[in-house]
């Protein structure tokens, strides 16, 4: 199994955390992340009285998104005692309520799958070619970069789980 | 020198194609000599100037403004990210 | 549907995954664990050279063990913005590889609800009222806590998510 | 004061037996006092003081040995929980 995917489809939350541990006696402790299409920030968007939420569209850059994402989980790897770990992020079109991303990191101790599953998503947030375009009722609208992501990926280097 | 330039995201659709290439003058090696080249085209590249934060890959790995370019390579240019 | 559940059944980490997020245009983040009986860790105790791996089995306080565990989930709510939470734990026999609890945080962003979630499983390991023996060839051998669980859960005290 | 006793775990096993319900002579108004009485009264409830690192719950809290015992209380004895 690959361990990041770069995908249109939806996938299976449960059947990836099953597969994180299975036939590993040494997997104690599987942490994971789902984010998803908010709908009610597709509505902060909205610009007219009869502005309904529209989707999401997810570009990326084919060939180094999925170099990006192998690189992290290396640097996750250098860090911290992990078993399997995977992570898929879909792109294309979204609705609201839709699954974006997964990240799952399986380790004998939860402390080191917690710590990893957060970095992993940390970085991928700051350094994997991914850009959102938000459909509103007055057109397509990239969204901004968040300093607050920037910030969640920089604590990393200060005081991560060395 | 021959290079292979990728715009993405707001910039792909302000210059108006996901990428193109070209033939560098000898003299520019950095991701920033090549990014004013470029701008200095026009068709909407100027908007690699007055872009805020922006990014750039040299083959396909994260790469800051002042690192060298040569022939052969595949730079893009592309505003900060927002995936997950 | 509960917040918190202790049960002796197997629980579909998918389907609670979901779940957190249904019909909630607020969740765009859920952060979630499993933890399982590690094989390699009840094989420590094996005695002789023929020793094979048993089982463990989890007792609990009925009664208390529901109403601790709402009450770690409470202070969960009191220190970050959370959307759903779940909490399910198994009691009585489990083999190697088998799923022994789930936790999972649904919130708007996933810096909380992967603090939240963490947060969680550390008061649980220490506050819950569970207690696990493993079954090994020279007889039931009761888990001893560990003082790295400890330190886990003491350093929400000193630099919690507030 | 009428005391419903409740053993768990390895305590359980030791004592022999997951719960009692006592009558506690006046005077002993914590949750220590308690152990010591019951320590007192043999048959495997020693362990209540050799027992590593004791933990009591009073009607299904969390509560430490300088906790207060009223009659009709529910008072718990078990080593550190190993649960998750």
């Amino acid at each position: 199994m690959n361990e990041v995917s770069v995908q249109e489809a939806d996938f299976d939350a449960g059947a990836e955390i099953a597969a994180l541990t299975a036939d590993d006696p040494q997997a104690g402790a599987v942490a994971s992340f789902v984010g998803l299409v908010r709908a009610d920030k597709l509505a902060e968007q909205k610009v007219g009285a009869d502005g309904t939420v529209q989707a999401m569209s997810l570009e990326h850059y084919p060939g180094m998104t999925e170099q990006a994402l192998a690189e992290i989980v290396a640097q996750a790897r250098g860090r911290w005692e992990l078993r399997r770990v995977r992570v898929i992020h879909r792109v294309g079109r979204l609705l609201p309520g839709e699954r974006i991303v997964f990240v799952g990191v399986a380790s004998g101790h939860r402390g080191d799958a917690f710590a990893a599953c957060e970095f992993i998503m940390d970085y991928l947030k700051t350094r994997a070619p991914f850009w959102k375009k938000e459909e509103t009722p007055a057109g397509g609208r990239w969204v901004d970069a968040r300093e607050t992501d920037d910030a969640a990926a920089l604590r990393w280097q200060v005081s991560g789980g060395d | 020198m021959a290079l292979k330039i990728l715009y993405f995201a707001s910039l792909r659709e302000t210059i108006g194609r996901g990428g193109e290439t070209i033939d560098l003058p000898d003299g520019a090696a950095t991701v920033a000599a090549l990014r004013d080249w470029l701008a200095g085209q026009g068709g909407g590249r100027e908007a690699l100037l007055t872009a805020k934060n922006l990014r750039a890959a040299v083959n396909q790995k994260m790469a800051g403004m002042d690192a060298a370019v040569a022939d052969g390579d595949e730079v893009a240019f592309f505003p900060p990210v927002t995936g997950g």
